[in-house]
């Protein structure tokens, strides 16, 4: 059965050292009441769930789509901003209307359950400022509304992730409704089998109340796996069934600015502090930890992709660096509650190099056009870290290991490497397979009925002027 | 020795440059400018006010050439910046009375 | 008397629950001393307010600076910039000086008490690390000089807003001037008349310790009548004292750079979760109700707009998303922690209609030169937020109703739909006439004086290299 | 013996109601084991230190970066960024390696404790989770884990300011190179001299155990000898060293964009809280006044610049406003959470003049070529803040004053301006030597090794492409 | 035909476009250029360092024109464009020897 | 008169111009351009896709001048932009039927 679980402590032993600081008199309480868990609410995890949403929704608007937009023409420059803007907007009311419940709740019926939730909490229903969510930790609590915006932001920005493969030659308004379905298809179902679970307070009574990969016990702290393999597939696929774009190979089309570029790295840095931190859900030694993988994996790739351009071309490019950045926070991503700070830094030393390979030797050795290498970067990052957080997080490392959430008080699961290995593989694979399938059939049926790609005509006087009406800049 | 302006659509410029490369032209001086003439315009909207500019973004291209070179260029030009659709641009040409180059101080045809 | 007051909160019942976790064992002390208050301070609550404060401040500098900034000619862009930063400095030092005891004091004499504080508290006298402030819940209480700097960022970025309405053609120093007597006749009245009680541990007591709008019962949870109406009108009496723009309606004046306006309207979007959910002070379940309403109303705007766009004009613009993500924002301040995020979502999507009709059919049909729309958006915006707020803010619609502060600890209020229409109507009413007028006298005062406008020939060229002796860009 | 610690607290009477909220009941506890550390940690402050941590690296990038970035010519524009970007990520990682044990731990052999520390948290070892940091309050922890990320920006942010003084003339990796090396002589020693110690709970024990400034009883409360005045002489040093731009004095170089300027100084004062406030390492009332002070002198200093250029060129500028601005947040560094709040603002108009008469008169009549003005800003607005520190800190004046740790609770020292004045000196000099001498050496070394300089040629055609290969725009 | 090359104060294009327009003109190609003349620029402050440039922003018209139009063209341009202020600006015209729209291929008149 | 078109390298344009003040040359039109010519550009790399451009950018002067100066205004912009390095640039040289003066409606040589 249940052998481990998501989890972002150590041993809990010393864990509730750490969180029950306020409890400490008090004894644990399995299976606390309603009423119970609203006195297991701490203001400072609340204070830092609500900090780190809005840092996520940094990320998206404007940390993402400066990061995109700076490298597209300008002619495109608006069409970018807009896309993230509007996929943001639209994933977040349709996060509030059915996503939170299809994510977050058991399914419609228990067969269901693995695979995706049911509509129990659709538009929201019976959630309010005094219902809770729970933690990794037993008997910590937070306000459930705070969960519930804090996951909406992953909800918000993974959909726009994927507009990178694809960008400067893709219709508006059959994007968004790609966005409505891939949500509800692929990103729904996929957040459920990762992330969805009883709770640590419950699962001892309830074991087989949890996703399918998070039964598995597949380790994905902060959604390397619900997020950027998620994403980087649907692109990849997008990107290919869309094809390249007017011009590819044989015009130049330098980044119109890598200053806004440089702008959005740095705020998808900064930002994903919320991101991977603030998984944790509570702000406690963990929630440090991660903070600091994050930082150092970060730190360590960018300098990596800036030592390996130097060796190759001799001269280190900021938007080497800044790909660096994000191919480190990509792969600590999964790994972030897990791993000693010094994996972190290997980890971060080491993705560089392998997506630094596939945006250069085989995206031109392939040449598919995916325009902003969300493959090369996100998802090729993404299996880096998804497999790398099963070395990573081994107690033999220094890592924090998994937990025996089928106990209460939960208490720290036996590891093996290799055996981890395994079920991270199965589950980037069931991601793969399942993102990259749904999307295939969604772009095509979305391609036949509504078309996907403009005309040529406009595509070469860019999408701003054509699909929005405006241009980015009259100087 | 003359002295060629051609207007033409931005997209077009890398095609021009290659087919008077092989030309054997060896140089010119390319500007952005906004060409107004019978192509129409995109409509911007920026909330309430709508701006329709007949300005559309083009190249010039300046380009010193032998009196032999300058009717082929003219040529070259005419059928590789052509689309057959209204904006593709004109071609100027007026007399040159001198060429120097900056680097060398010589003049005439072998500056161009 | 006292029929309801701003509240943060459902029925005190449950909300005591969440905010007195920490004290769960103490009972309810009334009218606690200083040295009471202090033990009640929870540096959760401390931590998200000091947090918020600090977003807000980011909505002003760069945010606010750079939506309104994008949005004028390049000429013009540093002039822009320049108010923005300069009024929020100057506004700053004139809330430590004078404004704080303004808005937050009782009256010079009782009399003046529902109008405008006194000076007790100028120049910060009495104000240290040692004395608190209270929250809208009983017994909990927070640091003053938090409050003191949370509230201080309102009033850096209200007179900010104004300048969006004459952008282009306005004298610096005066209306450095125009700042400063505003903000003084203006706001810190207004403030207070809508902000300024006694708190929830003394009401019972000293039930006409209150602002007038507060007293009456008006509800406006984060400053729509304050901030937005109130900056909203005095920018469209500036707009129509000082005139149009040499050249209006003749001349194309396209944005210079709406991807500026699209990260300025992003970090508003990401400052405005301090605006408002910090708002409630402190870092509970209500605190999280604002935040997924600020989220989900935004979205819902940004996307209505585009929607009217698109079949208005058969192109959704990024300006256009971005102009709706602010009247969402805007709309939603005073519902923000009243509101079921259902009926906030809805909120959104009505919201952008409006101020479209005003933006686009209004405005060309008067023709006044409202440059940024301050109108349009903030003031438009704003009244219908906060009479919006009388229905959305109603138990029976999901709402969180009002509190009854008379009563110690307080209880929920019987709540009536109609009846709090009047009393929002009247409070915007009050806000229209009170800042429509005074800032008229004081728009025509300094124009005979110091003058408001510059020559034709400064404003052809642009105010950046008059004005300020630099360019904007010089690449 | 030891007269006065840096402290962050009034009175210990007062700041214990302050700090021990949640340990009202217990007494308090002389040197807690390590186990108790962990239950006097309090998520609020925890949530507050990881926030300031972020907020901190958002000071770098883009903060610093941009606004480095926008006064340069567009040719180097993206050298700036990568620069910081480079330096930040180096410094990070070199933080993780060996910084931190040389900054906080205790000296190799007890002779060097006074200067600099060991190695025994080199790789980070010994510290995870489960271990805890001291603050300012008696028995009040942080995990460890987020005082290493806290202190790790300022050992990236630091470096990175240095670059300023001789933007457009460097070559890349012999920078880095620099960096890594000044880090490790002047950085992590200095650190540790001025803000290593034994904590608040060990002090009466070990009196001892402190850097040698720290001993001494020199103020600084976020680091403006170290981070400014510090980073301020060795850019010095530097831009004297390497010399003046080819076509200095001859050739315009007008900033190629004051709008990246203006955002990077918003970023800067917006992340600053986090510098000021978060360096109490609680969120407690004090945190409140570091956080009032920062932002009220940044406003003075911001005003009081552009006053100045009204008077003297009757155009205040953008780049006036930011410089002040800048100046402010340096000036109020070391006095943060000593000031009172008007003594703060006074400090904040005062700044302005002197940094004004610096970088226009002083570096126009001795023409050295200090490209953003790192001296004339960092250096002098460091050493004004440094002593002027020694005066608004004073009680009397309604200061903080100083604590006495060698008691245990600590207490209030008794205060002297003039004595006072005279440790702040010492530090301050002290600063200048040891950071002017190592770093003088370092470029010699440097430049007789790998050679500090590009040729003139391509110093004019920029750096950006020739060392990085890139364009910052392609419009 | 002439090659007529005005430079004139930015803000007058649209009204001298406008001009032309009514003239007959039917296509025009401009470009934003810096002008040095009598006419004495603004200074530029940052921080220490004062800049004076003479270089103004102007902007430079190019009209292909039969020999007829022509002077009137210049006459149009010269009373719209003038503000009688200082850097009004120029109107400079060459011969031009030949001129062909690149859609057509036509040349003369009939291509402009 | 002539109208004579000089490219030059952007970095000696301040140097140019002050030594043309000297000669007494009133005013210019300076514009931004892109040269493609012999001088080989510089390779841009970004991530994977590299760059080499032979366009590189230039300075154009436009220079309408009586016929006695022209000669005089080529020979020092050519000793003045000159670095001795390819790319350095050209100057070209047109016959200029009219000038005219906007501000007062003259025309010739005292419209210059
Ligand atoms: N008389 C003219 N003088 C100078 N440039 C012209 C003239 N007429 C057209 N042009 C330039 O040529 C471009 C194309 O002209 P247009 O009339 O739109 O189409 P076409 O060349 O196909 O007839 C214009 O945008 C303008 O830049
Ligand atoms: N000799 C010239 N050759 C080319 N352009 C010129 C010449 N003289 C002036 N100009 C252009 O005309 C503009 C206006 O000239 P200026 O001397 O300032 O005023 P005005 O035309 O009123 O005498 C200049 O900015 C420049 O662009
Ligand atoms: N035939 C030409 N017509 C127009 N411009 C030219 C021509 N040849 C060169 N140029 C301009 O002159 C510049 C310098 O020419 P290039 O051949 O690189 O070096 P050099 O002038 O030293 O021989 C080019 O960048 C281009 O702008």
């Amino acid at each position: 059965m249940i052998r481990k679980m998501i989890s972002g402590v150590v041993g809990s032993g010393v864990a509730l050292g750490f969180a029950s600081t306020a409890f400490a008199q008090a004894a644990l309480i399995k299976a606390p009441t309603a009423a119970q868990q609203l006195t297991m609410i701490n203001k400072g995890d609340t204070a830092w769930l609500l900090v780190s949403s809005a840092l996520v929704l940094m990320m998206s608007v404007p940390g993402l789509a400066l990061f995109y937009g700076g490298l597209v023409r300008t002619k495109n420059m608006l069409s970018v901003l807009m896309q993230v803007f509007m996929i943001v907007s639209v994933a977040g009311m349709l996060w509030a209307t059915v996503g939170y419940s299809m994510a977050f709740t058991t399914g419609f019926t228990p067969g269901l359950t693995p695979y995706v939730g049911g509509f129990s909490k659709a538009l929201m229903r019976g959630i309010d400022a005094t219902t809770a969510a729970t933690t990794f930790s037993n008997n910590v609590y937070v306000p459930e509304l705070a969960y519930f915006v804090f996951q909406m932001t992953f909800a918000m920005i993974t959909p726009a992730l994927i507009i990178g493969s694809f960008a400067e030659r893709i219709k508006f308004t059959p994007l968004i409704v790609f966005t409505v379905l891939w949500s509800i298809l692929v990103y729904y179902p996929i957040a459920h089998m990762v992330w969805y679970w009883g709770g640590p307070d419950f699962m001892k009574d309830t074991p087989n109340e949890a996703g399918l990969l998070n039964h598995w016990g597949a380790l994905d702290f902060a959604g390397g796996t619900v997020v950027h393999i998620n994403a980087g597939i649907a692109g990849m696929v997008g990107c290919l069934m869309i094809g390249k774009r007017v011009g590819f190979g044989r015009e130049n089309t330098p980044p119109h600015s890598l200053t806004m570029t440089m702008i959005g790295a740095s705020l998808l840095w900064v930002g994903w502090f919320g991101f991977n931190a603030g998984s944790n859900l509570e702000a406690s030694g963990v929630t440090a930890v991660a903070f600091v993988n994050t930082m150092l994996a970060t730190c360590a790739a960018a300098v990596s992709w800036a030592v390996i351009e130097q060796v190759v071309h001799r001269k280190p490019s900021m938007l080497g660096a800044a790909s660096g950045a994000v191919a480190g926070l990509v792969a600590v991503t999964p790994a972030s509650g897990y791993a000693h700070p010094m994996t972190a830094m290997v980890l971060g030393l080491v993705v560089s190099p392998i997506c630094f390979f596939f945006v250069t030797t085989v995206k031109n050795k392939f040449k598919y056009d995916d325009t902003l290498d969300v493959f090369g970067v996100h998802c090729v990052g993404g299996i880096t870290g998804a497999l790398a957080t099963a070395i990573v997080a081994s107690p033999a490392l220094g890592g924090q290991g998994a937990a025996d959430y089928t106990k209460f008080p939960y208490v720290a699961a036996p590891y093996s490497i290799s055996a981890q290995l395994v079920t991270q593989l199965e589950a980037v694979t069931i991601t793969l397979l399942w993102s990259g399938i749904v999307s295939a059939i969604l772009f095509f049926v979305i391609d036949k009925t509504l078309g996907l790609r403009p005309t040529e005509e406009i595509e070469r006087e860019g999408l701003d002027i054509n699909e929005h009406g405006e241009r980015a800049y009259n100087y | 020795m003359k002295f060629i302006i051609a207007i033409i659509k931005p997209f077009k410029l890398d095609e021009v440059r290659e087919a008077l490369s092989n030309l054997g032209v060896a140089g010119m001086t390319v500007s952005e400018v906004k060409g107004f003439g019978r192509q129409k315009g995109q409509t911007e909207i920026y909330r309430g006010a709508e701006y329709t500019t007949n300005m559309l973004p083009k190249v010039k291209l300046e380009i010193a050439a032998s009196d032999d070179l300058a009717p082929r260029i003219i040529e070259v030009i005419q059928q590789t910046a052509n689309t057959e659709a209204i904006g593709d641009g004109k071609i100027f040409v007026v007399d040159l009375v001198s060429a120097t180059r900056i680097r060398t101080g010589e003049s005439g045809e072998t500056a161009l």
